[in-house]
């Protein structure tokens, strides 16, 4: 009953079949005519306050997008019948592209879903939906671009309304520096990617991904240094927006000082736009310098990346004071292990469709765990008792539920097999281990062995530590918050069982890209 | 512009020396390379015309220089300046009337009470918590 | 037929154990009717069996197998019955001693008023219980387990009077002495199994009859790389920690005098007669498995030798009564081990029966004096009681004329012929038997001195004491166990008169040995005999070898008994001990062996806590360690983090270029 | 025809001058100002290679790049404003209180 | 079908339990932990046995439906019993009762969580031991840890958070090790399933090909090490069992039955099923260094008992002790020796389980457990201190009790053993152990239990209610009818452990 067969079934009559082929970027198509809309909403009634009206918006733009896309998914569409190309290759709808849209359309919900309430009587909501909607419309294009220009292109796109969301606190100190930093370092980042992609250009004279793998087929002889240097900075371009070492640095404090539902929305979604694509670029294009001579051996530079991220995210983050900080250091952990994905392929190995699909899988349920725990933390600000774990002590005598979602999100983040976590961390280490790489495996078990303690120490606070009087506070229950987050830990339980369907799909995409 | 502009009023140069190191990578591994011989364009084609072209896909059929299509680049180009517009002007914007309501907490600022005058914590302050000189106040939003 | 009954014997009194624990509160008297109806009826079933084995034999039959294994080690562990004359004799002494010691309980126990009587008579129960096990067990498994079934029974009477500080410490130092010696005697009983595959004691397959069959050299079994001999000699020095340990002999004798905290019935029981005989009869009852090995027969001997005149010497200068009986159950029972080890098997089973009498007898005279006295055991505050107690006297006297090996009683007979055999063994060839000869003879005028200066004490001369003045009288439960007791200590003898036999010539007279020689081929008296490396030499023939030895050691124990009457039989008689001087203080600390063992102790717990300090300090710290290395170098990685964006975009470069350089490297692109 | 590796170098040279302007220049309107210079290395390399490689790939991509590059201002400058009315200055080293 | 139905119940018996007020928490738990009893007792009468699970024997109550597959390898719902692993379901649901009857007085807040949380533990508890495919029961074994976190951190004593923490992490890195190095195992062989019977088989008939440069000699003796480390933590063997003793001291009574009871039988039992089932040649190349391990775990925990002040820690080193020696009964490799050790599993969970539930109950009372704070407690608690002296000798291996059965098994099995050379000698050695358990348990129990009574409190020390001892009694006698009749377990313990010594090891 495994999700392939199933769709196999379906897949008699791909929808492309009986639909024009443009529809096959339904999904981005529905976004970008969210945030348009919206942008309409605001032009048309400018005073009026309506915080709930754009969530209403974009709720059903995300959730209509997510919708098509799973209904993608499940006909084999792009699939079946083998990846879609449009506007002359530059855009491609295949399984991985579908895999990630649904994943940033569903972390686009959760988060709106739950701004709606952090945005209570915000003078201009709408600027805020808008963004958020253009950025995930960047994040679904990024998914589906084909060649280093529209992969630039929608990377900037992706990027540029998160920055301003960041400061979107104008008046709090905490978020317009973190917004200056994300910027500054942001820009950094995309003139490295912008000098890696002309580098690479002009060594293959060509965007295209296939252009770029025909250029180079046949080596880099004569050229090495520089295809080198190109692919290590696209390398660094792409370790940007994932936040993995060394461009990690903005991650801290992006993370601690947005507004949570914004730190959710970046370190979930825009992390897993980073990862497809990396992984499409690499896959693609970049496979033919592993084994040409000289190689250019980026396999092991990103093994090199995940275990430094690893180590430094999960090592920074055990002795935090600032919840949210930790977190912001976790997710940076978990950047190392999704690059094992990366890490752990070999020119023309058999298991390189399962490593990848393993660490795809592994994006997904990290997804719906960050954002949960998130925003679990955008409630705990939403009543302001406190930030640091002190202050969340005996949080559950108040909200039990929430604090039961929470203790869910931080025991499948550390990868116990109560919940989703556990089988999408161990897939990862099992894949790498049959990939031969087993020491990848044994530094992300210490590491997550590690990420057990600080874990704990969130659930040891919120349900074994006696509530030490701030807690009064907390009068009302705030619904969109307390929805977002319970549907977030149900997804991570359901993803225990659930998890074959997800794998399969991702491994499925992913050997798809190697065959 | 800002009244501090006097001189160098940078930091140390010492970090510059990563810059320079860069270059030093970055040139040996240039200067060694060998390219081939670049393939000059076709005389007497208007250079401007077939970027038109090749920016609306059209090179195939009516350009005769070889290029990509990067009509997907355009269209997306287009979506996102104005995203960048929208953001600018919503970052730029000075609310004049009402202070705009920040939020009851944020990321790392908002202390519990928001009553007390905060003096401007000193910078090397350990934690992380900085003084607010804002006065916002966090009344439930009804407006 | 009587056969079948067998398993009841062990279950009447397990069953008396049952009802005086959960229904003791309210059966009158505690129970201790249940429990002298079960051992009277164990004892006429026990009777029964014995007469049945004159007529038709010994019998043998496995009852239930409690595990049985495959493949390699297909060994079946059964618990099963084997009543052969030796052990028909033993269950009708143990069943015997034991109802007359319920009967005695009532006096001492109920009509003094003790409280937790049920829990009193439960004990008595479990214990006779597991002894009648032991003795009918028919191979070495189930001899061990209810070897320490019966430890745990001692330990639990020992420590009857739990309220007080004595009883518990004492009870705890028996059981953990005995079970010193049970270690020892386990691995013994692993290494038959793993050496034989089987531990039966009787049938043709039984682990004796193979270690012959070993050493003659036509079956061959697994000794671990020795050749047979000094395998099974190490073998039978193992169980023969068992055996010192149970029996109190030399290194592991602390405890007994220790145990005397207990109820005195219960010291008559258990820590005369039946319990410390458990070690010896063990020995008797694999007797083969031990001829076998002759230099563990010399050790056994030499062992017991020493210990005899060892805890006799002890005994002079105690002054309680329980005491010296305590010393004088040791040194007794290192008789039997000298003959055990001498190859007198007939005399160490003869020594056993008669002192299981003669010693109970004494306990229970010393208990009577004790009701008397109120519980005042000092012989110092008796004196004068013969003619007030005229019946525990009389017995009492007869006790202590068999212990001390006087010519009509009981012990004359038995200790006599203990030291024939240690003699004409000795001379036939082993000096080390002579010397342990030497030392059991010395003993006899020591044993004679110090029993005769307990008497004396305690009846003789005035009464010291106003309790000594009117003592309180002793009901019939009381006299009928001893006048039962006395009649046997003085009659026993007459079963086996060997130096009789010999010297007149009268043939038949040595039922013992007939009886002995009537179970299954292997186990029986002149097997043993032809095994038994040992060859007999004489001093003249072998009567006047009889009536040299008779006479020698008669003449020593009149020497000690007329010192005592010399020295105590006085109206007014004071501590000789001054002219022992230096000695005496040695003595009286019993030879510093209770200081040996306490330093032990304290040693091994120095070494507990040094181990204890190391396990949290090293082991506990180096897991601590771990963390706090992990998390101080958390804190350190986190400073990395300035704040300052520049820095921020300086490390960014600096890590690219590392990493391009690194891979320029490797990738040879700078080549 | 100038050799290839020239322009390489000459973007190279750009490419490191604006990274030396990001690193000791604290002041965020000359970290905007040197990522732009940044950005225009990566034009050079485009156009150059346009060139060698014959097709216009290149050229109309660097269009895209200095499109983008004006976004990127056009955010910067709104980010380094709201900066400018809370820090008071536009010093990136003021703007350092969230560190570790 | 029954294991699966066992196992959803008791799932949702916790579920259940959750949602039950406070007051009645304790006793609906008891009645929902009924049932378990009731399916572990069905199987074992309806257990016919069939050799050993793992070399090919036929599996009782089996069930097979394929679930995913990872890297190329099928992960299955794949759950049976067999004669090692039946015994210890049967005392897993036993214990698991007990317990939660024991709790009923020491527990006085949050008792719906409580109960909860123990019944999801007994959950997990049960697939443990009837998993048979790796992942799944991998899954079991780090799901077991979590209840057990909560249950020491939440109702623990004054350190508990400090104890639940280094728990949980300990034992999480143990086995994190412990995956990796099967993993390595797994992949190098490339089986089509994660079965533990097809894994048997491919390493029984040597299909393991060389795994990206180690040749399969290496990857087997690395395997086996991972392994041994991974379950050498759980089980615990001497290095690496500090976390023991602070888990014990800290968990409340009903936990620590739990904890001694069961729990630390997962590592033994692991340790059967993967190291000495699966590759028995290198158990036979390590045999010394593990011997040595065992005996340095007997006598050290021992010696680490005779210096403990506190009564709980006393017995928790002892079952350092015990578990010493099951581990020289595997390393014995022959038929008493691993079938001994099965057995002693069984019969160290019940006693270490009524020792701990008769600490508890004289802590209930005088709420100290410092042997020197209290003397004379038999005076006021006859029956109490009556069944806890029972116990004390169940534990120094008084014959006719459980724990004589399994210690005797393991010495006559380990005695003669062919696998392990000097095997004499270490089981002289290990044997020695049985004095040092009988010095200190009598040593506490004459300080605290015997001589005039002398403890300093205000409240009057009654005998303990007829709820705290009938769990005890019954204990009791399960030792009893355990030591007096071990064949009701040994024989399918036998029948199961066989096949395991004929699959090879034999020198």
């Amino acid at each position: 009953m495994s999700a392939v067969s199933v769709t196999n079934a379906v897949a008699a009559a791909p929808l492309q079949i009986v639909l024009p082929e443009w529809t096959a970027i339904a999904p981005v198509l529905i976004l970008a005519l969210t945030g348009l809309l919206l942008l309409t909403i605001d032009a048309i009634w400018p005073g009026r306050n309506g915080n709930t009206t754009f969530a209403i918006v974009s709720a059903l733009g995300s959730l209509t997008a997510l919708a098509v896309t799973v209904w993608y998914l499940v006909s084999g569409t792009g699939q079946v019948g083998g990846s879609i190309t449009l506007f002359s290759e530059a855009i491609v709808v295949d399984g991985m592209a579908l895999f990630f849209t649904a994943i940033f359309t569903s972390v686009a919900a959760l988060v709106v879903v739950a701004s709606h309430d952090y945005l209570a009587g915000h003078e201009n909501a709408a600027s805020y939906y808008s963004l958020l909607m253009f950025a995930t419309l960047g994040m679904a294009l990024m998914a589906v671009s084909n060649s280093l220009a529209t992969v630039f292109v929608s990377l900037e796109m992706a990027s540029l309304p998160s920055y301003a969301l960041v400061g979107f606190l104008k008046k709090n100190r905490g978020s317009v520096e973190s917004s200056l930093k994300y910027f500054l370092i942001g820009a950094l980042s995309s003139a490295v990617f912008a000098f890696g992609i002309s580098l690479v250009y002009a060594v293959t004279g060509s965007l295209l991904l296939s252009e770029v793998a025909a250029g180079f087929d046949d080596g880099v002889a004569g050229f090495a240094g520089v295809a080198g240097i190109g692919v290590l900075m696209i390398a660094g371009g792409f370790a940007y927006k994932t936040a993995s070492v060394p461009f990690h640095f903005w991650a801290p404090e992006a993370y601690e000082g947005a507004p949570a539902p914004i730190s959710a929305f970046l370190s979930s979604a825009s992390k897993a736009a980073g990862f497809v694509v990396a992984f499409r670029v690499f896959s693609t294009s970049f496979m033919p310098l592993l084994d040409a001579t000289p190689a250019i051996d980026w396999a092991l530079a990103f093994a090199v990346l995940a275990v430094v991220t690893m180590v430094l995210g999960n090592f920074a983050a055990a002795t935090q004071e600032n919840v949210k900080r930790m977190l912001a250091y976790s997710s940076i952990g978990h950047a190392g292990y999704a690059l094992i994905g990366l890490a752990a392929l070999t020119a023309g190995g058999p298991h390189n469709g399962d490593v990848m699909g393993a660490a795809m899988a592994h994006l997904l349920i990290y997804g719906f765990m960050n954002t949960g725990a998130f925003l679990f933390i955008a409630m705990v600000e939403y009543w302001g008792v406190g930030r640091t774990f002190e202050d969340y002590a005996g949080l559950s005598t108040k909200a039990p539920f929430a604090s039961l979602a929470m203790a869910v999100f931080m025991f499948s983040l550390a990868g116990l097999p109560v919940f989703g976590g556990f089988f999408s961390k161990y897939a990862l280490f099992a894949s790498a281990v049959s990939a031969g790489f087993w020491w990848l495996a044994a530094v992300g078990a210490i590491t997550s062995a590690l990420s057990l303690y600080y874990y704990s120490r969130v659930v040891k606070a919120l349900w074994i530590e006696q509530p030490n009087g701030n807690l009064d506070v907390i009068d009302s229950k705030p619904t969109g918050l307390y929805a977002a987050v319970i549907f977030a830990a149900v997804a991570t339980v359901l993803l225990l069982p659930g998890f074959p369907i997800a794998l399969e799909t991702a491994e499925a995409a992913a050997s798809a890209l190697f065959a | 512009m800002t009244t501090d502009e006097t001189g160098n009023s940078g930091s140390s140069l010492v970090p510059g020396l990563a810059a320079v190191a860069l270059f030093v990578v970055m040139a040996v591994a240039i200067v060694q390379s060998s390219f081939g011989t670049a393939v000059a364009f076709p005389e007497g084609e208007s250079i401007v015309a077939h970027i038109g072209y090749a920016m609306f896909d059209l090179q195939g059929d009516m350009g005769t220089i070889a290029s990509e299509g990067f009509l997907a680049a355009f269209l997306i180009i287009a979506i996102g300046l104005d995203v960048a517009v929208d953001g600018a002007l919503f970052l730029a914007k000075r609310e004049e009337e009402g202070s705009i309501v920040a939020l009851l907490t944020d990321g790392g600022r908002e202390l519990l009470d928001t009553a007390e005058a905060t003096t401007a914590a000193t910078a090397e302050e350990a934690s992380m918590e900085t003084d607010t000189p804002d006065s916002t106040d966090t009344t439930e939003g009804s407006r | 037929m009587a056969f079948e009954y067998v398993p009841a014997i062990v279950l009447l009194p397990f069953l008396s154990f049952l009802i005086a624990l959960f229904a003791g509160k309210y059966l009158p008297k505690g129970g201790a009717l249940a429990g002298i109806a079960a051992t009277a009826g164990s004892l006429l079933l026990s009777i029964w069996a014995f007469l049945t084995v004159r007529s038709q034999g010994a019998y043998q039959e496995t009852i239930y197998t409690w595990a049985s294994g495959f493949g390699e080690q297909p060994w079946e562990l059964t618990f099963g019955v084997l009543i052969d004359p030796l052990s028909a004799m033993m269950l009708v002494i143990v069943t015997l001693i034991a109802t007359l010691v319920h009967v005695f309980s009532l006096g001492y126990m109920n009509d003094e008023g003790e409280t937790g009587l049920p829990r009193y008579y439960a004990g008595l129960g479990l214990f006779t219980a597991s002894m009648l096990g032991f003795v009918v067990a028919d191979n070495l498994l189930m001899a061990f387990m209810f070897f320490e079934l019966v430890g745990l029974c001692s330990y639990l009477l020992i420590g009857f009077s739990f309220r007080e500080d004595g009883p518990p410490s004492a009870a705890k130092k028996a059981f953990l002495v005995t079970r010193f010696g049970d270690y020892f005697f386990l691995i013994g009983v692993v290494a038959v199994f793993a050496t034989f595959g089987t531990a039966a004691f009787a049938g043709a397959e039984s682990f004796p009859v193979l270690a012959e069959e070993a050493v003659a050299g036509d079956v061959t079994v697994n000794t671990f790389g020795f050749d047979p001999t000094t395998w099974f000699t190490i073998v039978g020095l193992l169980m023969l920690g068992g055996v010192v340990g149970k029996s109190a002999q030399f290194p592991l004798h602390t405890w007994l005098p220790d145990a005397m905290e207990g109820p005195t019935p219960v010291s008559a029981l258990i820590h005369a007669a039946t319990m410390v005989a458990a070690g010896v009869y063990l020995v008797a009852r694999m007797y083969g498995f031990y001829a076998v090995s002759p230099t563990a027969l010399a050790i056994i001997a030499f062992i017991g030798g020493f210990t005899a005149l060892f805890a006799a010497t002890m005994g002079v200068v105690k002054r309680e009564i329980k005491q010296v009986l305590a010393y004088s159950t040791i040194s007794q029972y290192g008789y039997m081990m000298l003959a055990l080890g001498a190859g007198g098997y007939v005399a160490a089973t003869f020594h056993l029966m008669t002192h299981a009498f003669f010693k109970a007898l004494l306990f229970l005279g010393a208990g009577s004096v004790i009701i008397a006295m109120h519980h005042n055991e000092n012989m110092w505050d008796m004196g004068g009681l013969k003619d007030k107690m005229p019946v525990t006297y009389w017995t009492f006297l007869a006790g202590s004329l068999a212990l001390a090996g006087i010519f009509p009683f009981s012990g004359f007979w038995s200790k006599d012929e203990v030291l024939y055999e240690a003699l004409i063994h000795g001379l036939g060839g082993s000096p080390l038997l002579l010397g342990a000869y030497a030392m059991g003879l010395l003993a006899v005028p020591v044993t004679a001195f110090y029993t005769f200066r307990m008497v004396y004490l305690t009846f003789h001369g005035e009464p010291r004491s106003d309790t000594a003045r009117d003592p309180e009288p002793v009901r019939w439960n009381v006299k009928f166990p001893l006048t039962v007791l006395g009649v046997l200590a003085v009659t026993a003898g007459l079963v086996n008169m060997v130096p009789v036999q010999k010297v007149l010539g009268l043939e038949g007279i040595d039922y013992l040995h007939q009886w002995l020689d009537q179970s299954f081929d292997p186990l029986t008296a002149h097997h043993y005999a032809e095994v038994s490396p040992y060859s007999s030499g004489y001093i003249g023939g072998e009567a006047t070898t009889v009536l040299v030895g008779a006479a020698v050691s008669l003449g020593l124990a009149l020497g000690g008994l007329l010192l005592a009457t010399q020295l105590y039989n006085v109206a007014e008689p004071t501590e000789h001990t001054a002219k022992l001087g230096a000695i005496k203080d040695v003595l009286y600390n019993n030879y510093y062996q209770d200081e040996f063992q306490v330093w032990i102790a304290n040693r091994t717990r120095a070494v507990a806590s040094v181990a204890d300090t190391f396990d949290q300090g090293v082991v506990d710290g180096v897991v601590n360690g771990v963390s706090s290395v992990s998390l101080f170098s958390g804190s350190r990685i986190r400073r990395i983090q300035t704040g300052v964006v520049t820095n921020y975009a300086a490390l960014l470069t600096l890590g690219l270029t590392a990493l391009l350089l690194a891979f320029g490297l490797l990738g040879g692109w700078f080549l | 025809m100038v050799p290839a590796q020239y322009y390489l170098l000459l973007s190279a040279a750009v490419f490191c001058i604006g990274l030396f302007g990001v690193l000791t220049r604290d002041n965020a309107l000359y970290f905007l100002m040197s990522v732009e210079l940044m950005l225009n290395a990566a034009n050079i390399n485009f156009v150059a290679f346009s060139l060698f490689w014959g097709n216009l790939t290149g050229q109309t991509f660097a269009l895209f790049v200095i499109a983008l590059a004006a976004a990127e201002v056009a955010i910067g400058i709104g980010i380094i404003l709201v900066l400018y009315r809370n820090f008071g200055s536009v010093s990136v080293t003021d703007a350092a209180t969230m560190r570790w | 079908m029954i294991i699966e139905a066992l196992i959803a119940f008791t799932f949702a018996a916790a579920l259940f339990t959750f949602a039950v007020p406070n007051k009645y928490a304790g006793k609906t738990a008891f009645a929902l932990s009924l049932v378990p009893i009731a399916g572990s007792l069905y199987m074992w009468s309806a257990f016919e046995s069939g050799g050993n699970a793992l070399t090919g024997g036929e599996i009782a109550f089996e069930t097979v439906i394929p679930w995913l597959e990872i890297a190329g390898i099928q992960v299955q719902w794949f759950v049976g019993v067999d004669g090692i692993s039946l015994p210890l379901v049967v005392l897993t649901t036993f214990l698991a009762t007990l317990s939660i009857v024991s709790a009923w007085t020491p527990i006085d807040d949050r008792q719906s969580q409580f109960y909860g949380l123990m019944l999801f533990m007994e959950a997990n508890l049960l697939g443990v031991f009837t998993a048979l495919d790796f992942f799944l029961w991998f899954i079991f074994w780090e799901a077991v840890l979590v209840p057990m976190y909560f249950l020491i951190g939440v109702w623990g004593g004054p350190r508990r958070k400090y104890a639940a923490i280094k728990f949980f992490v300990y034992t999480n890195i143990a086995s994190l090790a412990m995956f990796i190095g099967f993993m390595a195992l797994v992949f190098g062989l490339g089986p089509s399933t994660f079965g533990l019977p097809e894994i048997t088989q491919a390493l029984a008939n040597d299909q393991l090909g060389a795994w990206f440069g180690l040749a399969p000699e290496t990857l087997k003796l690395i395997a086996f090490l991972a392994l041994f480390v991974g379950f050498a933590v759980k089980v615990p063997v001497v290095p690496v069992h500090t976390w023991l003793p602070d888990a014990h001291v800290e968990a409340p009574t009903p936990v620590s039955i739990m904890l001694a009871g069961v729990l630390l039988k997962m590592g033994t039992y692991a340790l059967l099923r993967f190291n000495f089932t699966m590759l028995p040649d290198q158990a036979s190349l390590l045999a010394i260094p593990i011997a040595i391990v065992a005996v340095v775990s007997v006598i050290y925990g021992a010696m680490l008992a005779l210096a403990q002040t506190d009564l709980k820690r006393i017995v928790a080193y002892s079952s350092v002790s015990s578990m010493g020696y099951v581990i020289l009964g595997l390393i014995a490799f022959t038929e008493f020796g691993v079938g001994g050790a099965t057995f002693q599993m069984v019969a160290h969970g019940l006693i270490s389980g009524l020792m701990f539930m008769s600490v508890g109950v004289i802590y209930n009372a005088t709420h100290t457990r410092i042997v020197s704070d209290m003397s004379g407690m038999a005076d006021r608690m006859p029956v109490a201190v009556g069944i806890l002296v029972a116990g004390a000798f169940a534990y120094m291996g008084l014959p006719l009790m459980a724990g004589f059965a399994g210690e005797f098994f393991i010495f006559a099995g380990s005695f003669d053993s062919t696998l392990l050379p000097y095997a004499p000698i270490f089981t002289a050695l290990a044997m020695f152990g049985i004095v040092i358990v009988a010095g200190y348990l009598l040593l506490a129990m004459q300080r605290t239990l015997f001589g005039p009574f002398r403890l300093e409190t205000d409240y009057e020390i009654t005998p303990a209610p007829m709820h705290e001892i009938a769990p005890m009694a019954v204990l009791l006698l399960a030792i009893i009818a355990l030591g007096v009749a071990p064949e009701v377990f040994l024989e399918m313990i036998f029948d199961a452990v066989g096949p395991i010594l004929d699959n090879g090891g034999g020198l």
